[in-house]
């Protein structure tokens, strides 16, 4: 089992049990960050919504610095897959109950061989987010120790949630679908591809 | 000084149950003890313990009473293997007991010396008859602890389970089975032939019921229901039979309690009836631990499938300890019912019906750990038990299913035995037992479960023939059974735990806890004694020089005292 | 003696509803006092060893699959299986999910299927109906067709999942 | 011990007359428990095509021979039980059938059908059965009292003279209320009724030890409970309710009067315990213990009581 390098309880006062996180500002986060990191691309899409753009190996410490901030409540690490860029894009949302914001840290990699380091270590909760990932994209976190099988039952075939991935056709082959009227299907979703982006 | 041996019908009784089973029990114990590397001498033990128990029934005086009574003792004593836990304990509290009842008849003996009568039973019924009445109280209370404590009566009960439980497995048969029926034959003997019911009816009785017989019979529901209900709760098989014949020897204490010809021979029968369905349950579950090394009931299961037979034998143990109709048990539970109903005690009666309820559950928590649910894969390959195993449990099986038939055959032997320590037995005929409020029929019962059988089969060959399936293909609400399936599915740990949260600040064992502070007690005294004679020797020179100073002040005072 | 059973089963039909899908909360009317479905003698029961017909009520994931093929052999012929919703016919709304089966009766033999995005009571109804009378005429045959050709049911069971090493119900004998 | 033709009639004539009567019972039951729930509910005879169609089974699975002999003793003891039940005043077997016998007659099929669902392997059968048996240890101390109570007050043990002791309408529920009360407040857990049906609680345990009985098995065990109902009722009946003695007589026309009495005040005890179930939920089993151990036994002890003090004729 990976163990949690931080201490969770920094943030909390245990002993009056209420939540006393340092109240900064959403900007000023965005502008710590920015010195933290030089490389870090930070901006503000909305009113209470920020973003940064990151490399894949300073995420770590990113999130990390994140999480002393206040930013300690993990809400998901999502995944889009670019096959015409060939990468495959992470994006970890980490919401602040002092400051009421939501930060999200952007990553790139690879399409081919997508691997990136796990975030179990900083925030517990990825672990199940990562596995589902694992097994909808096909991308490999090393040091998740739990990248089993998880909703697929006995599947053989390709991370469905790519877009390369025709599920119309997939399930003719593997659930004897029978198409009755192809020509009133639209064109994209017999060839290769499911959505096309744009 | 001679000693008188004499066999009379009722002795007769007595070793009869305690000799057939004896050879039975010798051939039941070839293949263990072949196996086991037994570092003590199991037959010459088992032999002195057998010639014990026959010759207490045999002795005619007290003195050769008091030899074959330690005899027995020391050699059940020394055959309290201490493999398992708890069996250093159990050795002790035998030891303690043991010393407990023979020190019982010594003051028997001592008292009857100081009436200058002899030593045979005919001096001793002389003795206590121009007795004192308190004279007589004491002798009866001495005699109950001495021969109560034997046979497990209330509060000297917590030595029986331990030391039937952790004695070797093929000795525990003989020991519940048959040498706790010495105890019963002292009983017997202290209360109708000593004493003799028509003395003590003098202390108050109420439409001949006896008031000492009453509280004999109270003392009996007691232990029948502590031993019914802690058997309940046991994890080892062992123990839960061991308290389960406690349980049973409460009803036999029950029967002489109430005394009168139903009581008595109710009494009597149980003593035949509980020998052949303890020394089976024993001997059936002794076959199961020879086969498994195991015998927590936790830990087994599934046993009918590999050792059809003995499960077989055990059933119809477990349903003689059950009172279940089909079976001879009912016919002795019955009498005593009977008799507790004829003398109007009708009090006793629910309390003796919810001890032999607790026999249901506890019978049915050694079946369903033991036998039934799921074969473990480590007994998988268990062998049934051996031919010379298998031999006498079959014998005492047909036993008890041929009494079912024929209740009266047993009566024969009862009623000589009550004539000779006079008392009229009961009317009964071969297949019917009677009773002053009731009648029991064997013969009817069985025929009608004929009848049903009959009406059972043809309903069940209407269907179609039944297709066997193993034991791993069962609901599990559509789940792919897992792999340890074996363990996890067998229900067989906590077994009545709902009614344990709510018995157990009832049940739970403080007679056991109360001996346990007597006994500490008992150690500080020693301790403190320990004090005085600190072990070097010249101070027990100079106690003796004090000693024998007092005792020269006494002589020459009062000189010639005796 | 065939007629006698057969009329005796149609009378007194017992389910065991899987509650797959959402055709699971359309039970509940049928038994409560609008519709009360022991009229016919039909009521729940507890394990697929007591039960006749087996309600598919939605659609079905390859993991309820699994649990669904498990629960119908155990059953005891004769069985029936209903079929709830478009769903079971041809997937019904997720016609190309990469995850759902698309006809039930490629997996186990089907004697209804009750068409409708979850029917109504009324269909319900309408379906125990007409297996009453296909039963009482012989024709609700579903429990002989897996067992003639199991070979056919398997292969296509196979195809989708496989059967764990503690599955434990031998192949239905194949007569 | 020679049977006289009449009882030989009457010995395979009992058993069929509890069978249809205890299907019929179970047919008004559902009738009447479907009516408190405002909904048609089955027809009557809906008991009896249940039995049919799974007897019609055409495959039944078996864990092996342990299974059917469970199946077997349960139809056996409550086919001797209903032998031992006098029905409709006269006992079928004449010989003077004991009250404490048949108390332990009563246990055989439970036993019996104990083994039956233990070597099935799987752990509802076997949780479901020792519920039963913790059940029957708690309603068997106030059941036990009213027994003991009714064999003093009579001053006999057998069954067939306690009906005749009760004859033209001295039932025995006037002269022992108590007792009464208790007993009926016991027998709504010997038939297995809510509050008291944890041994078959099909949502706990899937239907506690009929869980791997199917085709003719599950038959058989549904033919062993309707059975066991009437034996049951029957039995409160002939303790306090006069046994169905109202027509004397010898012949045959008396005899069917009797039984119709008898099975008439058989059903009517049967629904005072179905309307209880209808609006009871189910209690846990530590709960019952207390509740049986509590307040019946209570009542059964005033009544024993009272039966003891009148014996010495204290009372009057």
């Amino acid at each position: 089992m990976v163990e949690d390098t931080l201490d969770h309880t920094k943030g909390m006062d245990p002993l009056k049990g209420e939540y006393k996180p340092g109240t900064i500002k959403l900007e000023e986060a965005l502008v710590r960050i920015g010195k933290l990191v030089p490389g870090a691309e930070t901006a503000v899409r909305r009113a209470r919504r920020g973003i940064v753009k990151v490399t894949p190996d300073m995420k770590d410490l990113v999130l990390k610095g994140l999480k002393e901030m206040g930013f300690d409540h993990f809400v998901a690490v999502t995944c889009i897959d670019w096959p015409e860029e060939k990468r495959m894009e992470l994006v970890y949302h980490l919401w602040s109950y002092g400051t009421k914001g939501i930060i999200m840290v952007e990553t790139d990699i690879d399409r081919d061989m997508p691997s990136i380091g796990t975030a179990v270590p900083i925030f517990r909760p990825a672990i199940t987010y990562e596995r589902e990932i694992h097994e909808m994209f096909g991308v490999d976190f090393p040091g998740n120790p739990r990248l089993t099988q998880f909703i697929l039952e006995d599947w053989e075939g390709p991370p469905p949630m790519r877009k390369d991935f025709n599920s119309l056709m997939y399930s003719v082959e593997r659930f004897g679908l029978k198409i009755r009227y192809p020509k009133s299907l639209p064109p994209h979703l017999l060839d290769k591809g499911g959505e096309k982006n744009g | 000084m001679s000693l008188l041996f004499d066999i009379d019908w009722f002795s007769y009784l007595f070793m009869a149950s305690i000799g057939v089973i004896a050879p039975l029990i010798l051939m039941y114990s070839f293949q263990p003890m072949k196996d086991a590397a037994r570092e003590r001498p199991f037959y010459g033990l088992f032999m002195l313990s057998l010639i014990g128990g026959i010759g207490i029934t045999i002795a005619r005086d007290l003195i050769s009473l008091f030899f074959f009574w330690e005899l027995m003792t020391w050699s059940a004593l020394l055959l309290i293997d201490g493999k398992r836990k708890g069996a250093g304990r159990a050795f002790k509290t035998y030891l303690g007991f043991g010393m407990l009842s023979a020190g019982g008849i010594l003051t028997m003996i001592a008292m009857v010396a100081s009436t200058g009568q002899g030593y045979f039973f005919s001096d001793v019924f002389i003795a206590l008859k121009d007795g004192s009445d308190a004279f007589r109280i004491i002798f009866l209370i001495v005699g109950m602890i001495a021969f109560g404590s034997k046979a497990g009566l209330a509060p000297f009960h917590i030595w029986a389970p331990g030391a039937y439980a952790h004695a070797s497995d093929s000795f525990s048969a003989f020991f519940s089975g048959g040498l706790s029926k010495t105890g019963i034959y002292g009983t017997f003997l202290v209360v109708d032939v000593f004493i003799g019911m028509g003395i003590l009816a003098t202390y108050g009785s109420w439409n001949e019921l006896t008031g000492i017989g009453l509280i004999i019979a109270i003392f009996g529901a007691v232990t029948a229901l502590i031993g019914g209900v802690l058997a309940m709760f046991q994890d080892d098989g062992k123990k839960l039979l061991a308290y389960s014949s406690v349980s049973q020897l409460g009803y036999i204490f029950v029967g002489i309690g109430i005394g009168g010809s139903v009581g008595t021979a109710g009494a009597l029968y149980h003593v035949l009836n509980h020998t052949l369905f303890k020394t089976v349950l024993f001997m059936g579950f002794g076959a199961v631990i020879y086969r498994t090394g195991e015998h927590r009931l936790s830990r087994l299961g599934g046993m009918i499938h590999v050792m059809p037979a003995t499960f077989w034998m055990f059933l119809v143990g477990i349903f003689a300890a059950a009172a279940i109709p089909i079976t001879s048990g009912l016919a002795s539970k019955w009498l005593i019912y009977e008799a507790a109903l004829e003398k109007g005690i009708g009090v006793m009666v629910p309390i003796l019906f919810l001890a032999s309820v607790s026999a249901f559950l506890y019978s049915f928590r050694i079946l369903q750990g033991g036998f039934m649910g799921q074969l473990r894969d480590e007994f998988k390959d268990v062998k049934e038990a051996p031919l010379t195993m298998m031999v006498p449990m079959g014998i005492i099986m047909i036993a008890l299913i041929v009494f079912a038939f024929i209740p009266g055959a047993p009566m024969e032997l009862i009623s000589r035995a009550m004539q000779d320590i006079g008392m009229q037995a009961p009317e009964y005929s071969t297949i019917e037992l009677g009773s002053g409020v009731g009648t029991y029929s064997g013969l009817v019962v069985m025929i009608s479960t004929g009848i049903g059988f009959v009406i059972a089969c043809i309903m069940f060959f209407a269907g179609p023939l039944g297709r066997k399936i193993s034991l791993r293909d069962t609901f599990t609400a559509g789940e792919e059974p897992m792999d340890r399936m074996d363990r996890k599915f067998h229900y067989s740990w906590n077994f009545y735990a709902p009614y344990e949260r709510v018995l157990k600040p009832y049940f739970n064992r403080w007679i056991d806890k109360a001996w346990r502070k007597l006994y500490r007690g008992a150690n500080q005294v020693g301790r403190l004694h320990r004090t005085v004679f600190n072990g070097d020797v010249t101070a027990y020179l100079w106690l003796i020089f004090v000693a024998m100073i007092i005792v020269g002040a006494l002589l020459w005072q009062y000189g010639g005292w005796f | 003696m065939r007629k006698v059973a057969d009329w005796a089963s149609a009378r007194s039909m017992w389910l065991l509803w899987y509650c797959t899908g959402c055709g699971a909360v359309e039970l509940p009317p049928c038994f409560t006092s609008r519709y009360d479905m022991e009229r016919y003698g039909i009521g729940p029961m507890a394990t697929p060893r007591q039960a006749d017909i087996f309600l598919i009520t939605g659609y079905l994931s390859v993991k309820t699959l699994k649990r669904v093929v498990r629960s119908y052999e155990q059953m005891q012929d004769p069985k029936y299986v209903l079929g709830h919703g478009s769903c079971t016919i041809d997937g019904g709304m997720y016609w190309d999910s990469y995850a759902t089966v698309k006809d039930v009766g490629l997996y186990i033999p089907v004697d209804i299927y009750i068409a409708g995005c979850m029917p109504r009571p009324e269909a319900i109804f309408h379906a125990f109906e007409k297996l009453q009378d296909m039963i009482k005429k012989g024709e609700a045959a579903g429990w002989r067709r897996y067992k003639d050709n199991y070979r056919f049911y398997r292969d296509n069971q196979d195809k989708v999942f496989k059967r764990g090493p503690n599955w434990a119900l031998e192949e239905p004998v194949l007569k | 011990m020679a049977w006289s033709t009449q009882t030989w009639v009457m010995a395979f004539l009992a058993p069929i007359i509890v069978f249809m009567a205890g299907h019929l019972f179970l047919g008004i039951a559902r009738k009447v428990t479907a009516r408190i729930h405002r909904r048609i509910g089955p027809p009557v005879i809906q008991q009896y095509i249940d039995v049919m169609k799974l007897f019609g089974k055409r495959e039944s699975t078996t864990h092996g021979w342990v299974q059917d002999m469970g199946a077997l003793f349960a139809v056996i003891g409550v086919i001797v039980a209903a032998l031992f039940i006098p029905i409709g005043g006269d006992a079928v077997l004449s010989f003077k059938g004991d009250l404490i016998v048949l108390a332990y007659i009563l246990v055989i099929a439970p036993l019996g059908m104990a083994l039956g669902t233990g070597s099935t392997g799987n752990p509802n059968s076997a949780i479901g059965v020792s519920r039963g048996l913790m059940l029957m240890m708690a309603y068997e101390l106030p059941f036990a009292m009213v027994l003991v109570s009714v064999i003093l007050y009579y001053d006999t043990a057998s069954l067939a003279e306690i009906v005749e002791a009760q004859g033209s309408f001295k039932w025995a529920i006037l002269a022992l209320p108590f007792s009464a009360v208790a007993a009926d407040i016991s027998l709504q857990a010997m038939l297995g009724e809510k509050p008291f049906d944890q041994p078959v609680a099909p949502s706990e345990i899937a239907s506690g030890p009929m869980v791997e009985f199917g085709g003719k098995y599950l038959g058989m065990l549904m033919v062993w409970h309707a059975m066991a109902i009437v034996v049951e009722a029957g039995l409160f009946v002939n303790l306090f309710l006069g046994g169905g003695a109202v027509f004397s007589g010898s012949g045959v026309l008396p005899l069917i009067g009797n039984i119709g009495v008898w099975l008439v005040l058989t059903l009517v005890m049967f629904l005072v315990s179905v309307l209880i179930n209808g609006v009871f939920g189910r209690f846990k089993m530590g709960q019952s213990l207390r509740f049986y151990w509590g307040f019946p036994t209570l009542l059964a002890l005033i009544g024993l009581a009272w039966v003891v003090l009148n014996n010495l004729e204290v009372i009057y």
